[in-house]
């Protein structure tokens, strides 16, 4: 067992370094859906991380992506970028505990709600500020290339997996597991079952914001309307539940599939992507109830059993 | 070994992405891809400035038999990408068409946000970028940053300035008194301009008595139209966006905010502006405007109503055909396909276009421009632009009838 | 008032749901080494005295103190790790678990906390225990009925509690089973726990307990030894008036 | 008292929006996701036939309801029932049905988008000011509220009179037990979710009056719709409309008296207060 998990962390390490590598080999095409890809593994798998075991379904994902944006897009001048970073990591884990704090007594559905709420005001407060202040559109001008971000979105998206290997094999997994399958019983257990999911929930929170911050030079060019789409926080949650959050890779073989399913449909459809992209998500959705991780785990049972007869 | 592989993987890919796109023309097409908003929140702005424009020029040009590439006859195919008003997909569609699709050229995205995002993937592989829908005063730096970044539709100092220099012209005039009620949305676009504007109308000597911002989506605009008519002012300026520019209009004439100068920012030049409005938007002012009485214009929305099935708007998209002109004119001058010598070619020459003669400053900037334009019979004309011909005088709005 | 070794106490514990007084102010002592046997009948208010000794609600009046400690306003989870540890009226098993982790945690986060091997050993020796050690890696949806018994009672054993609650534990076996869970609870017994058995099944009680107390109502209505309150006239009127209803 | 009129019209609006949403989510626990999609659809009716006929958007909202009613049965009984037979939870229902109507969400935009492009649509009608108390309103916001009472009483009616709606709030509160009183869940969860449609694009024929909608915008609507219904309490016709209403007064008091620029920061903080402490909304029941 104890071998098996540094089995998975070295295999982690070395697809690691090979998807590393893009920048070299790739073209700037391949990259720029490797920067997509990486950014939506951060984003899905830190999500699942808390929403797999509560079930509870946020869609504050992009008020921690804003915020972190305009971390970097109001800091760039003052401070240096490698400062900025931890400052959104803050920030977002900050406001997280904050909601988790205030949410405790939400059960499901309103959490929902709340977080999606949440997104909206945190939207319109810093529109307002920015309105009263007279801030004007903010360009991040700086000389990060697109291989810069891609190498620390793989980065953050190493910390992830291996901060969710670590909780995984923790007190606060166990204990989210117990959570996951019986909030009353883990209460008796003796969980503190509050914290353990406000500390948790910072998590998300934390890793989106710093996501946030570290595409923002991508962009130049920032407003609160491209840094809060609410369709980010709906594509995370997808994306996740497409891919399974039962596993810790669960959401990285939804985002994977789902990226280059977007790619292929709004490359052969301009006209029609969001038609087809509907009609293939509800294809998914009625022909793999169990997400993309149900799909792997039932093939190889059945390659396990045909070994068997064999 | 494998790394050719995978380019040829590519290839097949872009190849096949071609055949489906359904516009497999002559072999010698020149492809020219094309990157805006068919979902998503500028999708509506899109669909009026944007994508008929990308139709009536690809149409345009392969009637006349194509862009004359050194003496040969070349039709251009025009490859889309919807990017759903998202910056991350702007990004990525621009490198997809120009390292899979390998297109020749490639037309500068939709609005100043989408265009920011996609300058530096433009600039790595050297496309000439001649915006068309980019609003920005740091052009200056921007330009220093991407040489081959044209702006053509201007900025926001020029913008709020023209609508000062309108309102100073009725002033003096004497057709209106000098209290403004201006209002924005609060988003980036009707920050800056509301920001530029306050200091502009003091120094003219206006009064702003009353000014407030709201939030975009807003869906009552009449508490924002009701303080404006309580403050009494001479005249009106919002600093709107399409639905809001709708709205606050609306409001005003259920108000009754009887104001001589009534001014919107985005979407006055709309055709459904008159549309909804009919002879009630008769002297409104508004961001923008063409010289509409030109030949060169009535000629061009002719021809984009003709084929596109609808009228163009009386200011962007005449700039959005003028800078796929400004392109095809490069093209053909200089022969080839050679993205460097057409864009030095763009930096040192005037451009003829229906918008009328487009010439560069020391920062790639077309500084003169139109910047407040005034419904009249169903036209919306320029009255004040930085340095453009064809400008006529404003006059007072009488009422909403 | 407290009894010089009881281990949890129980004075004018009030519980009102709306205008419903479920339970009406309740007071006992639960002693050390003793079982101690809630009985009633239906809706008499029992499984409501047992959740409000455990966290599930909180008294409305009243306290609850474990060896002096007060309980009665803590969370579950904090009540949980001070050593009270309960079983549920329907058995809840951790359905994505193996029989062996839903025990662990109780070892992990109870009473007296553990981790790693220690609580993998720990939980594998409460199953054993319950005769359950060969079901170990077993999912809960492969037992069988008085299994998944048995595995809420090792999970509730592994945190070490100072007082065991089994809310109608025996309830819905059939009589082989019922013989298994009566000596399981008698092995208890006779390591010294201190237990509250609410329970229906008459036998069981007669057998196991050393004390009862009687509700009706919401309110206790007769406490002494099993023998006593039985023949207690007014416990035979609360039983049959309601049986005959 | 200006400010209270105004924002009841405004409250009204959002009534509109959400009141279909109230059943489909509500009695039925689909949290559709479509919501805003055939608020334009409605509205984009109601353009097609002033502009196109000179139809009276009033008129053509009996023409809207019976072909959304009709549309909402077929999507229920063909895409959403398997799903309700298949999960083994309501939390998984619920997911799935987040899933399976943001697809239909980007399905309805992609028609709409093929159907009509993604222009503005716009048209004027009945923007005439009105005398009220001695201020002026807009003529189409009135008939607009005057619709949104008309509907949400006959829904009200319906739902506590009816034998058809008395067992779909039998069936919000307890399908289990519906289902043993001989109620036939599937029906009526049916006739619920098809009903809530017909309201929902009956309501988006109704604010095409005075709002600019275009093929993208119906998020926006399914936004504000969502926090209405879970700030009123999910299933609760009367909380619906109080929260509707309650939220109108709050913007148009906010946008007069503080600063415009607030009010949907206003709107989603009493939103938030709301879940905080009345986690059941206004008048929802408390938790089982």
């Amino acid at each position: 067992m104890k071998r098996d998990a540094w089995q998975d962390l070295a295999l982690g390490a070395v697809l690691l370094a090979v998807a590393a590598c893009l920048p070299w080999f790739g073209g700037s095409y391949w990259l720029s859906i490797g920067v997509t890809i990486a950014m939506y593994t951060v984003l899905a798998t830190s999500w699942a991380l808390f929403s797999g075991p509560t079930h509870y379904i946020s869609l504050a994902t992009t008020a921690f992506f804003g915020i972190g944006t305009y971390t970097t897009g109001l800091g760039i001048d003052h401070l240096p970028y490698w400062v900025l970073l931890p400052i959104a990591g803050v920030l977002g884990a900050v406001l997280a505990g904050l909601v988790g704090l205030a949410t405790l007594r939400l059960s499901g559905v309103y959490f929902v709600i709340f977080t999606l709420g949440l997104a909206e005001l945190v939207r319109q407060i810093i529109t307002w500020v920015q309105n009263f202040s007279g801030q004007k559109g903010l360009y991040v001008l700086t000389d990060i290339t697109e291989a810069d971000i891609y190498w620390q979105l793989l980065g953050l998206a190493g910390i992830v997996f291996l901060g969710g290997w670590a909780i995984g094999r923790s007190r606060l997994g166990f204990a989210l597991r117990i959570i996951g399958d019986d909030e009353t019983v883990a209460r008796h257990s003796g969980i503190n079952t509050a914290r353990a999911k406000v500390i948790l929930f910072m998590v998300p929170g934390a890793v989106a914001a710093i996501a946030g911050a570290i595409l923002a030079p991508r962009y130049v060019y920032i407003e609160p309307l491209l840094a809060f789409t609410p369709m980010l926080s709906f594509q995370v949650v997808i994306m996740a539940l497409l891919g399974g959050t039962g596993r810790l890779w669960g959401p990285l073989v939804g985002v994977i599939p789902f990226t280059f399913l977007w790619e292929a449909i709004s490359a052969s459809f301009p006209n029609q992507t969001t038609l087809l992209l509907g009609l293939c998500f509800l294809l998914i959705v009625y022909l793999l109830p169990k997400g993309f991780v149900g799909l792997i785990e039932s093939v190889r049972r059945w390659a396990k059993s045909r070994e068997g007869y064999a | 070994m494998d790394r050719r592989r995978l380019f040829k993987l590519a290839a097949t890919t872009a190849l096949a992405t071609t055949l489906a796109a359904g516009a497999a023309l002559a072999q010698e097409a020149v492809k020219i891809g094309a990157v805006g908003p068919k979902t998503g929140g500028l999708a509506g702005g899109a669909a009026v400035s944007f994508w008929p424009n990308v139709q009536l020029w690809a149409h345009d040009v392969n009637a006349r038999g194509g862009l004359n590439i050194g003496g040969e006859m070349r039709p251009v195919e025009i490859i889309e990408y919807d990017d759903q008003t998202n910056p991350g997909e702007t990004i990525k569609a621009v490198q997809r068409l120009a390292t899979q699709d390998e297109a020749d050229f490639i037309l500068a995205p939709y609005s100043t946000g989408l265009n920011l995002a996609a300058a530096p993937i433009f600039d790595r592989f050297g496309y000439p970028m001649v915006t068309h829908t980019a609003i920005s005063d740091q052009i200056v730096e921007l330009s220093q940053r991407f040489p081959n970044m044209y702006f053509t539709l201007g900025g926001a100092t020029g913008l709020a300035g023209g609508v000062v220099e309108v309102l100073t012209k009725m002033r003096d005039a004497g057709q209106i008194g000098n209290k403004v009620a201006m209002v924005n949305v609060a988003d980036a676009f009707g920050i800056e301009l509301a920001e530029v504007a306050r200091p502009a109308f003091a120094e003219a000597g206006f009064e702003i008595v009353y000014d407030t911002s709201y939030p975009l989506g807003t869906q009552d605009l009449s508490p924002i139209v009701k303080g404006a008519a309580a403050a009494e002012p001479d005249a009106f300026v919002a600093w709107s966006y399409p639905p809001d520019t709708f709205g606050l209009t609306e409001q005003a004439m259920i108000e009754g905010l009887d104001v001589k100068a009534f001014y919107t920012a985005v979407a006055t030049s709309f055709p459904a502006y008159a549309g909804r409005f009919g002879a009630a938007a008769n002297g409104v002012l508004g961001a923008g405007g063409v010289a509409a009485t030109s030949a060169s214009f009535q000629e061009y929305a002719a021809r984009h109503e003709q084929v596109t099935g609808a009228k163009p708007d009386f200011w962007a998209s005449g700039m959005v055909y003028s800078s796929f002109q400004i392109l095809e004119q490069a093209i053909e001058a200089v022969g080839s396909l050679d993205k460097e010598a057409v864009s030095a070619y763009i930096a040192e020459n005037d451009f003829e276009t229906v918008m009328g003669t487009i010439s560069w400053d020391e920062n790639n900037n077309n500084a003169a421009y139109w910047t407040v334009g005034q419904w009249m019979d169903g036209v919306f004309n320029g009255v004040a632009s930085t340095g453009r011909e064809g400008a006529i005088e404003p006059v007072a709005k009488t009422g909403w009838e | 008032m407290r009894a010089p070794n009881a281990v949890l106490s129980l004075r004018g514990v009030t519980r009102r749901f709306g205008g419903l007084v479920a339970v009406n102010d309740m007071s006992f002592d639960v002693t050390e080494h003793e079982v101690m046997g809630l009985i009633g009948p239906n809706g008499s208010g029992k499984s409501t005295t047992l959740n409000l000794i455990s966290g599930a609600l909180a008294p409305n009046a009243g306290t609850i103190s474990l060896r002096g400690t007060p309980l009665s306003q803590l969370p579950a989870q904090d009540i949980a790790r001070k050593g009270v540890a309960r079983t549920f009226q329907l058995v809840r098993l951790l359905p994505s678990m193996t029989v062996l982790d839903n025990v662990k945690a109780g070892a992990v986060f109870g009473h007296r906390r553990r981790w790693g091997s220690e609580a993998d050993d720990h939980a594998m020796a409460m199953l054993e225990k319950v005769g359950l050690g060969r079901h170990a890696f077993a999912v809960p949806s492969q037992l069988t009925y008085i299994d998944t018994k048995r595995v809420e009672l090792a999970r509730v054993l592994a945190s070490d509690p100072k007082i065991l609650l089994l809310d109608e534990w025996l309830a819905g076996l059939n009589p082989t089973e019922l013989g298994q869970g009566i000596d399981l609870i008698r092995a208890l017994r006779e390591e010294g726990r201190t237990i509250i058995l609410v329970e229906h099944v008459m036998d069981a009680i007669r057998s196991l307990c050393d004390a009862c107390v009687v509700m009706a109502s919401g309110t206790k209505i007769a406490e002494g030894t099993p023998e006593a309150v039985l023949s207690d006239p007014e416990v035979i009127r609360a039983y049959l008036g309601d049986d005959d209803a | 008292m200006d400010i209270l009129i105004t924002g009841l019209l405004l409250g009204g609006t959002y009534a509109l929006i959400a009141v279909g949403l109230n059943l489909q989510y509500g009695m039925v626990r689909i949290m559709n996701l479509a919501n805003g999609e055939l608020i334009v659809i409605g509205g984009f009716a109601a353009f097609w036939f002033q502009t196109a006929a000179s139809v009276s958007p009033l008129l053509t909202v009996f023409l809207v309801a019976p072909v959304a009613f009709a549309l909402n049965w077929l999507i229920y009984t063909v895409m959403l029932r398997p799903l309700v037979k298949r999960a083994k939870s309501r939390g998984q229902l619920e997911v799935d049905a987040i899933l399976t109507t943001f697809g239909l969400s980007f399905v309805a935009v992609g028609v709409m988008l093929a159907v009509f492009g993604g222009d503005y649509f716009s048209y004027s009608y009945l923007a005439r000011p009105v005398e009220l108390l001695g201020a002026t309103f807009g003529l189409n916001r009135i008939m607009a509220f005057l619709g949104a009472v008309v509907i949400c009483g006959a829904l009200y009616l319906w739902l506590n009179h009816s034998r058809p709606g008395l067992s779909i709030r039998a069936i919000a509160v307890a399908p289990q037990s519906a289902r043993l009183v001989g109620i036939d869940v599937q029906k009526l969860s049916a006739l619920a979710f098809a009903l809530g449609g017909a309201v929902t694009a009956v309501g988006g024929g109704l604010i095409s009056m005075f709002l600019t909608l275009d093929a993208s915008t119906g998020v926006m609507f399914t936004l504000k719709a969502l926090i209405i219904v879970i700030m009123g309490g999910v299933g609760d016709m009367r909380g619906t409309i109080v929260a509707a209403l309650a939220l109108g007064v709050l913007e148009s008091f906010v946008a007069s008296v503080l600063d415009p620029g607030l009010t949907l920061a206003a709107a989603y903080l009493l939103f938030l207060l709301v879940l905080l402490f009345r986690p059941q909304g206004l008048f929802g029941r408390g938790q089982a």
